[in-house]
């Protein structure tokens, strides 16, 4: 099966600095996806060997294609860097799953980086 | 013999009024604003606003905490200081402009900067804290010493075109509070992570609208109105511009409001001990000392 | 001789370095505000923050615009006026305060009332127009005038715990302009269906947030930073507390900016006529006199 | 058929003031309607004779069944009142036919007041 999902990815609170500056992301993703997240995009995911896209797969895909520089400021240990917060539709990722939640078409996922400011 | 007959000085009810006449503020809500006591820490961009809002409001007690000086660069938002007070110690500064406001309020002006061995008597006398402050080790000790107190924290942050509003400690109902910062970010962001608002700038404006939404929200928890824990996240150059989320509960390994930091503080007070903060060291923790502001 | 050299006085990039850092906005942004006209229609809830944000941004010339004194129901949230001024023409009040934060402002402070007659040429000399009025008539008025002297409109309004912000017959590229007031209410409310904030209350901090927005809006504007014909409502009891819409295009049979009125405009300029405001009885319009704010 | 359709109402800028102070309101209303809006809850609507439940609907339903006072402080001439700005979801509901917006399962209609305090 070759099917994609679209989702819309949205970066606040600076990170769209690493990512050429843009807020706003809409991204196609493979519906299934190698269980370790390699994102290689000629990766061949043999029968029941992979999983639904979810955001772990996500955060890779983001870092080895869309990310400008500096990926130790977006991501860390396969999950977010310390000081992120991530959003499932409006929803704090931890009531959803986490990096285990799977992408459905049309989510919107939204990455914040927390402020220190004032 | 007026304060007997009526809860608050009659004039208070002209000067008051508009809010008083409010739903679900009332009477009721302006006595407990004029008994409350709430400590603004940082009155730089954030505190600002916040300050003069909760002067005009007729809070009874503010405290003023900063251990900073009025510098020319601030005054491009900081707008309760101003080219006469240059060089004055910011709580000082502020404290001048909201007595013009309001000439009965009740200040404490505090220029020593808050650090956790002086943290918790410092800010011992306040029934809410609200968490203006622009470095990482500050606000994760705010933090703990509004769970330690048991006291909401109302935090703003503003960078750039950025801002973000999040109330903190909250309460949900019968023992239920709302998680803590440490809850959300149990690990603090690498310093080289971590911009300031000397290097990457940030608009008056928006410091404006974060500013007058916690002094929104200090309200709203003194007057007893309608409270979920929720974020709200700012851009003035998205559509749309407001973003609200509501947020996981609180963590139960959370080392500052979890089970056993919470039953650490329950046995310490049986024993008659002083309530402690959580043992970290918190310029360590945050991975070296504040950058410069 | 520097000003030869430098486009800014040198102090300057140290005051507003803060801001001239940012994406977008940089020395040239700089230089826009410096050379920006900006009138004020109200020195109330609304323009207390709005006056004070642009001038702490260093905005060439505000013109402040009201009729009313300072009255001590105004202090619990018109932050600009103070127990000192009380009786004061709140412009006058507002333009003592300015001068504090920022002395080389280029204020100009007007008492008079804003009516039909006089609309134009108190505001020919301004480059963009915030309306933080609170009355129905005044808001049409503002907008036709907008529309006539082809500026933006960034307009404020605030009641109870309710606010809303809105950028009126905004450039959105090549010769076409986003809505006028008049496009998305074309038949003023009935004015036993409009309350006041004397009867209806608001709460200060709301105010704030309206207005800082309106400052962010007008800085976005002169700085040439996007922009879309967008309104924000925002209620502090709400979840999500803020809401953002994107709004109809101008309407064709518009009696302020449609093609009828836009042709007359061109006409009496073509015939060196003075340009005339659309002939409406603006408080007739309304259905009678401004009620008691 | 007698199939309903689900949809969320909000009310903001003190229209809440005349629906019992509530904000947030749930409705099912029939997903075939009286082409004069007649919101009787008995009213049978006969094969080609009803259309699918519009705001127009939804504006009358609302008058008659859960306003607390004063019609015409939210309904004039089959409408709302002057003042009075509709959005279909998040939408200027002048982009989406205003009354003749075809209701879908859903929705969300909000009605703010505008306000004039400053
Ligand atoms: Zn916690
Ligand atoms: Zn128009």
């Amino acid at each position: 099966m070759e099917s994609t999902i679209s989702i819309k990815v949205e970066f606040s609170g600076g990170l769209e600095l690493l990512f050429d500056n843009k807020r706003s992301h809409e991204l196609a993703l493979p519906a299934v996806v190698p269980l370790n997240n390699d994102t290689k995009k000629d990766v061949v995911v043999a029968e029941g060997q992979g999983k639904p896209a979810d955001v772990a797969y996500l955060i890779a895909y983001l870092r080895d294609h869309l990310l400008q520089e500096r990926a130790e400021l977006f991501e860390e240990g396969g999950t977010v860097r310390p000081g992120i917060l991530v959003l499932v539709n409006d929803t704090d990722w931890e009531l959803e799953g986490e990096g285990e939640y799977a992408l459905r078409d049309g989510d919107e996922i939204v990455f914040i980086s927390t402020l220190h400011g004032g | 013999k007026d304060s007997e007959t009526y809860p608050l000085p009659l004039e208070d009810y002209k000067r008051y009024g508009r809010q008083m006449i409010l739903d679900g503020f009332g009477l009721q809500g302006q006595v407990n604003l004029s008994h409350a006591s709430i400590a603004v820490v940082g009155a730089g961009g954030l505190g600002c606003p916040v300050l003069q809002y909760l002067a005009a409001a007729g809070v009874g007690k503010l405290g003023i905490f900063d251990a900073d000086t009025v510098d020319i660069s601030n005054l491009q938002r900081q707008i309760l200081h101003s080219e006469v007070t240059l060089g004055m110690p910011k709580a000082l500064s502020a404290k001048e402009a909201l007595l013009r406001i309001n000439s009965r309020l009740n200040i404490e002006a505090v220029t020593e900067a808050i650090t956790a061995p002086n943290a918790l008597s410092l800010l011992r006398a306040y029934s809410l804290i609200l968490d203006c402050t622009d470095n990482v080790p500050t606000r994760y000790l705010l933090s703990d010493v509004a769970v330690t107190l048991g006291v909401p924290l109302v935090s703003g942050a503003a960078q750039r075109l950025d801002g973000q509003l999040c109330v903190y400690n909250m309460v949900q109902g019968e023992g239920v509070r709302g998680p803590c910062y440490r809850c959300i970010f149990p690990t603090p962001p690498n310093p080289t992570t971590v911009g300031s608002c000397e290097e990457l700038g940030v608009l008056g404006g928006v410091t404006g609208v974060i500013g007058s939404l916690q002094a929104v929200e200090a309200v709203k928890i003194l007057t007893g109105m309608d409270q979920r824990p929720t974020m709200t996240i700012y851009n003035a150059l998205s559509f749309p511009p407001f973003r609200s989320i509501r947020l996981r509960p609180r963590r139960e390994a959370c080392i500052a409001c979890g089970k056993d930091a919470t039953e650490r503080r329950a046995r310490e007070r049986a024993e008659g001990l002083e309530v402690t903060l959580p043992a970290v060291d918190y310029v360590q923790f945050c991975g070296g000392p504040t950058p410069d502001w």
